[in-house]
C-alpha cells in the first residue's frame, strides 16, 4: 500500500517546493543554485517512478539520466558566473547583482 | 536477461554503511568519556595551530580559481564516463553480435569530442597550476618568475 | 520488508533533508543537507529498482556538484560573506502564519494522497515488484533508440566545459 | 535468498540443516538479514583489522628500508602495536578548535569512514564469499568512494584554519582530479570483460598469469600501470601524499584533528589503500582465481581463493610501502600535471585502443593470437 506511485509523487512533489521556496527565499547566488539541483531531483524521481509502475519500460530511467547529465553541466556554468560575479563585485548577494555590464 | 538483481543484496550496503557509522560515533564517545579534559588555564588550546603564532584572522579568505577550474574538468569528465559505462558494459555483446564496428564508432566518436574538450583546454593553459595572475611572457631561457603569485 | 525499510528511511532523508536546506543559516550547512537530500533520492531510486541510476546519482551529484558548490562557497569568501543572502526574509511571516503554512500543507497532502490513491488504485496501477538488472538495458537502449541523444550530450559537455572554462579563467589585464 | 553469500554458507554441510530450522523459525526475511548482518560483521572487523596491520607493516617494512628494527615491544615481534596506538590514540583528549563548525567537525571523519566501508561489501574476497554482488559492482565502489574527497574537504574547512584549510581543498582537489584516470582505467577492463559486477569480472579470468587482464593486450597492461599510479594519488600516498606533508601544510587537512577523529582519518587512509590493491588484483590480476582451479567450488576451494585473494592484495599492499620510502614527493603543480597532461590522456588512448582491439580481434588476448598463428 505504502510504496505505490502515490507516494513517490509527493515526495517528489515535497521536493519540487522545497526547491521552489528556496529559490525564491535566499538570497544567496549559490544557495538559489542549490535550490534548482532540488528541482531538478524531483523532476527525475517522477521520471523513474512513472517509468517504473506505469510504462514499465526504461525510457524514464534514460531520460533522467539525461536530466543527471544537464544537471552536472548546468551546475558548472552556473558557479562559474557565480564566481566571476564574486571576483567583478565582490558579494554573491542577488540583489548587488544589477548590471549586466560588468 | 541479466541475473535478475534482488534488492537484497543491497541489504549488506546498508548495513556496512550502519557498522561505520556506529564505529565512528561509538568510538568519539567512549573517547570522550575515557579521555582526561585538561583545564585550559590560559585558554590558548583550542587555537588553531600555526607554528606557535597567534592564529592571525580568519581562515575563509578567497582562494585562487585553479580549484575550482579542476573541478569543474572533473565533472565533466566524470559525466563522460558515467554515460560511457553502460555502453561498455554492452560492448562485448554487440561485438560478438556482429554490431562491433558501429558501436566503436559511436564510442570513438563520443571520446574524441571530450578529447577536443581537454585539448583547447590544455592549449589555453587551463591545465597548468603555476600560472602568475599578472600574464608575465614566458621567458626564453624560463628563469623563475619572482613576481608571479606561486602557489 | 526490506524494501520497505529502506523506503521508509530514504524517504526520511529526503524530507529532513530538503526542510533543513530551508532553515539553515550558514550556507555550507545547506550544501550538507543537500548531500542528504541527494543521498535519500539515490535510495529511493533503488526502490525502485534503479540500481544504476542511484549509483550514477552518486557519483556525479555527490562526487562531483556537491565538491563543485563547497569549492565555490569557499572561493567566494567562505562562510563570512555568505552569511548575508540567508537570512529569512521578513515577508516569510512569523510564528503563527509559519504554523498556519504547515497545518494547510499536511491536510493539502492527506487529501491528495487519498485521492490520488483511490485514482491509481482504479487503474491498476498497484505495485509491481520485478526487479531486474537495468545496467545492460540502458547501455542498450542508449546504443540503440537513444543514440542521438547520447552523441549530442558529449557535445553539450564540450560546450559547458569550454565555456565555464573561459568563464572561469582568471582575468588577463 | 539467492544471492551468493548464502549459497556459500549453504555450502557448508552442517550449516544446511540449522538454516532450515532458523528460516522456520525467523521467516526467510529476517534471515537474509541475520546471514548479512554476520557477514557484514566480519568484513567489517577485517577491514579494521587490516587498517591496524596496515600501519604495523608500513612501519616495520619501512624500519627494514632503512636498516632498523621497527616496533618489536608490544606483543611478538611487534605484532599488537596497532592496538596499542588504538588505545592511546582513544585515552587522547578531545581538542575542538576555537570557532570550528561542530557538525562538519564530526562530519568529516564520518563521510570517510562510511564512504569506505560501503565500498568494502563488493570485495570478491572468494567466489562464494561476495559479501554483495551487485551487477553494477565496479560502478558502486567508484561511487562511494567519492565520499572520501568529501570527508576530507570537510575537515579541512571545518577547523577554522588556514593552513588546514588549504590542506583540505589540495587533498580533495587531488582525490577529485585523479579519479578521472582510475574511472577510465576501470573502463578499459569493462570493455573487455562485459560486464560491471566483479564476480563475472574475475571469473572471465583465471588462474594462470596468461589469462589474466594484464597481460591481455599491452593497452591493459598500460591501463594497469595507469590505474595503480591513480590509486596511489587518490589515496594520499606515496609520492603523491602532499595535503599532509608539506612543511608549511603542517599536517593537512587533519592537522586540528586530536584522538580518536585522527584515528579515522588514518584508518579510512588505510583502509582506502587495501581496497584499491584489491580492486587492481580483481580487476588486473585475476583476483581470486586459483591456478587449474584446485578445489573448485568446494569448502577447500573457498579457503584456497581467499588465500589467492589476500596473497595478491597484500603483495600489491607491500608495493606501495616500499614506493612509499623511496620515492620523493612532487610539487602541487607536478602532481596536477601529471594527472592532466599525462594520465588523463594515455587513459584515454587505452579506452580507444581497447575498444579497437575488441573489435578487431574479436577480444581475444595477445597469446591467443600468437598461439593461433601456428
Amino acid at each position: 500500500m505504502m510504496m505505490g506511485l502515490t507516494s513517490y509523487l509527493l515526495i517528489s512533489l515535497f521536493l519540487m517546493i522545497c526547491g521552489i521556496i528556496i529559490m525564491i527565499a535566499r538570497k544567496n547566488i549559490i544557495a538559489i543554485l542549490l535550490g534548482i539541483e532540488l528541482i531538478l531531483n524531483a523532476s527525475a524521481l517522477n521520471f523513474v517512478a512513472y517509468s517504473k509502475f506505469v510504462a514499465k519500460n526504461f525510457d524514464g530511467q534514460i531520460f533522467t539520466l539525461f536530466i543527471i547529465v544537464v544537471a552536472a553541466a548546468e551546475a558548472a556554468v552556473g558557479l562559474a558566473i557565480t564566481i566571476r560575479h564574486f571576483q567583478i563585485s565582490e558579494s554573491i548577494h542577488i540583489d548587488d547583482a544589477t548590471q549586466l555590464l560588468a | 536477461m541479466g541475473p535478475a538483481f534482488e534488492l537484497n543484496s543491497y541489504m549488506p550496503v546498508i548495513i556496512l554503511m550502519g557498522l561505520a557509522a556506529m564505529i565512528v560515533i561509538l568510538g568519539h564517545f567512549v573517547s570522550v568519556f575515557l579521555s582526561p579534559k585538561k583545564i585550559d588555564k590560559y585558554n590558548k588550546k583550542d587555537h588553531a595551530y600555526e607554528c606557535g603564532e597567534e592564529p592571525v584572522a580568519t581562515a575563509w579568505a578567497a582562494f585562487s580559481i585553479r580549484f575550482y577550474v579542476v573541478g569543474l574538468i572533473f565533472i565533466i569528465f566524470d559525466v563522460e564516463s558515467v554515460l560511457i559505462f553502460p555502453v561498455a558494459a554492452v560492448f562485448r555483446e554487440f561485438n560478438q553480435a556482429g554490431m562491433g564496428a558501429i558501436v566503436l564508432f559511436e564510442i570513438l566518436f563520443f571520446v574524441f569530442i571530450l578529447v577536443a574538450g581537454i585539448a583547447y583546454c590544455w592549449r589555453k593553459g587551463d591545465l597548468d597550476w603555476i600560472k602568475s595572475f599578472q600574464s608575465i611572457p614566458k621567458r626564453k631561457n624560463n628563469s623563475i618568475q619572482l613576481n608571479g603569485e606561486q602557489e | 520488508m526490506f524494501v520497505k525499510f529502506l523506503f521508509i528511511a530514504s524517504s526520511l532523508l529526503t524530507i529532513v533533508s530538503a526542510l533543513s536546506m530551508l532553515m539553515t543559516k550558514d550556507i555550507m550547512h545547506a550544501c550538507i543537507f543537500l548531500l542528504g537530500a541527494l543521498m535519500g533520492v539515490a535510495g529511493l531510486f533503488l526502490t525502485l529498482g534503479a540500481d544504476f541510476l542511484a549509483a550514477t546519482q552518486v557519483m556525479v551529484y555527490i562526487g562531483g556538484v556537491v565538491v563543485l558548490m563547497l569549492f565555490a562557497v569557499m572561493l567566494t569568501g567562505g562562510n563570512e560573506l555568505n552569511k548575508r543572502g540567508l537570512n529569512p526574509v521578513p515577508l516569510m511571516g512569523n510564528k503563527f502564519t509559519f504554523a498556519l503554512g504547515v497545518f494547510g500543507a499536511s491536510m493539502f497532502f492527506i487529501v491528495v494522497y487519498q485521492l490520488l490513491y483511490k485514482i491509481f488504485h482504479y487503474f491498476h496501477l498497484s505495485v509491481v515488484d520485478s526487479y531486474e538488472s537495468t545496467v545492460e538495458k540502458i547501455g542498450r537502449l542508449l546504443l540503440t533508440d537513444h543514440i542521438l541523444a547520447f552523441e549530442i550530450s558529449s557535445v553539450l559537455l564540450l560546450g559547458a566545459l569550454v565555456g565555464a572554462a573561459i568563464i572561469a579563467r582568471p582575468k588577463r589585464n | 535468498m539467492t544471492s551468493t553469500l548464502s549459497s556459500y554458507i549453504q555450502s557448508i554441510p552442517y550449516i544446511k540443516e540449522n538454516l532450515y530450522w532458523l528460516t522456520e523459525m525467523l521467516g526467510p526475511e529476517v534471515t537474509a538479514f541475520v546471514i548479512f548482518f554476520i557477514g557484514a560483521f566480519i568484513v567489517a572487523n577485517v577491514m579494521a583489522l587490516v587498517g591496524g596491520l596496515g600501519t604495523y607493516a608500513e612501519r616495520k617494512i619501512s624500519a627494514d628500508i632503512q636498516q632498523r628494527i621497527g616496533p618489536n615491544r608490544v606483543g611478538p615481534l611487534g605484532i599488537l602495536q596497532f592496538l596499542a596506538d588504538g588505545v592511546k590514540m582513544i585515552m587522547k583528549e578531545n581538542i575542538v578548535p576555537r570557532d570550528a563548525d561542530k557538525f562538519l567537525y564530526y562530519l568529516g571523519p564520518l563521510l570517510c569512514m562510511v564512504g569506505i566501508f560501503a565500498a568494502c561489501a563488493v570485495l570478491p574476497i572468494s567466489s562464494g564469499f561476495i559479501l554483495a554482488d551487485l551487477n553494477v559492482g565496479v560502478f558502486y565502489l567508484l561511487a562511494i568512494s567519492s565520499l572520501v574527497g568529501l570527508g576530507i574537504l570537510l575537515g579541512g574547512y571545518s577547523s577554522n584554519s588556514k593552513w588546514s584549510m588549504l590542506g583540505g581543498m589540495r587533498g580533495a582537489s587531488q582525490i577529485i582530479s585523479y579519479e578521472i584516470p582510475v574511472t577510465i582505467s576501470i573502463l578499459a577492463i569493462v570493455v573487455l570483460s562485459g560486464g560491471l559486477s566483479f564476480g563475472k569480472i574475475v571469473q572471465s579470468q583465471s588462474g594462470l598469469p596468461t589469462e589474466w587482464y594484464v597481460f591481455h593486450n599491452p593497452f591493459t597492461f598500460i591501463a594497469f600501470i595507469v590505474y595503480f599510479i591513480a590509486s596511489l594519488a587518490e589515496a594520499n600516498r606515496a609520492p603523491f601524499d602532499l595535503p599532509e606533508a608539506e612543511s608549511e601544510l603542517v599536517s593537512g587537512y587533519h592537522t586540528e584533528f586530536t584522538g580518536m577523529r585522527f584515528a579515522f582519518f588514518a584508518l579510512a587512509e588505510y583502509v582506502e589503500v587495501f581496497v584499491l590493491c584489491t580492486v587492481a588484483s580483481a580487476l588486473f590480476l585475476g583476483g581470486y582465481n586459483v591456478p587449474f582451479r584446485l578445489g573448485g567450488d568446494s569448502l577447500l576451494g573457498q579457503v584456497l581463493q581467499t588465500i589467492v585473494f589476500f596473497s595478491k592484495t597484500c603483495f600489491l599492499y607491500y608495493v606501495v610501502i616500499w614506493i612509499r620510502w623511496t620515492l620523493p614527493r612532487l610539487r602541487v603543480d607536478q602532481l596536477m600535471t601529471l594527472c592532466w597532461k599525462y594520465l588523463t590522456p594515455i587513459a584515454l588512448f587505452n579506452l580507444v585502443g581497447v575498444s579497437i582491439w575488441l573489435v578487431i580481434f574479436d577480444g581475444k588476448s595477445l597469446l591467443q593470437l600468437i598461439k593461433g598463428l601456428f
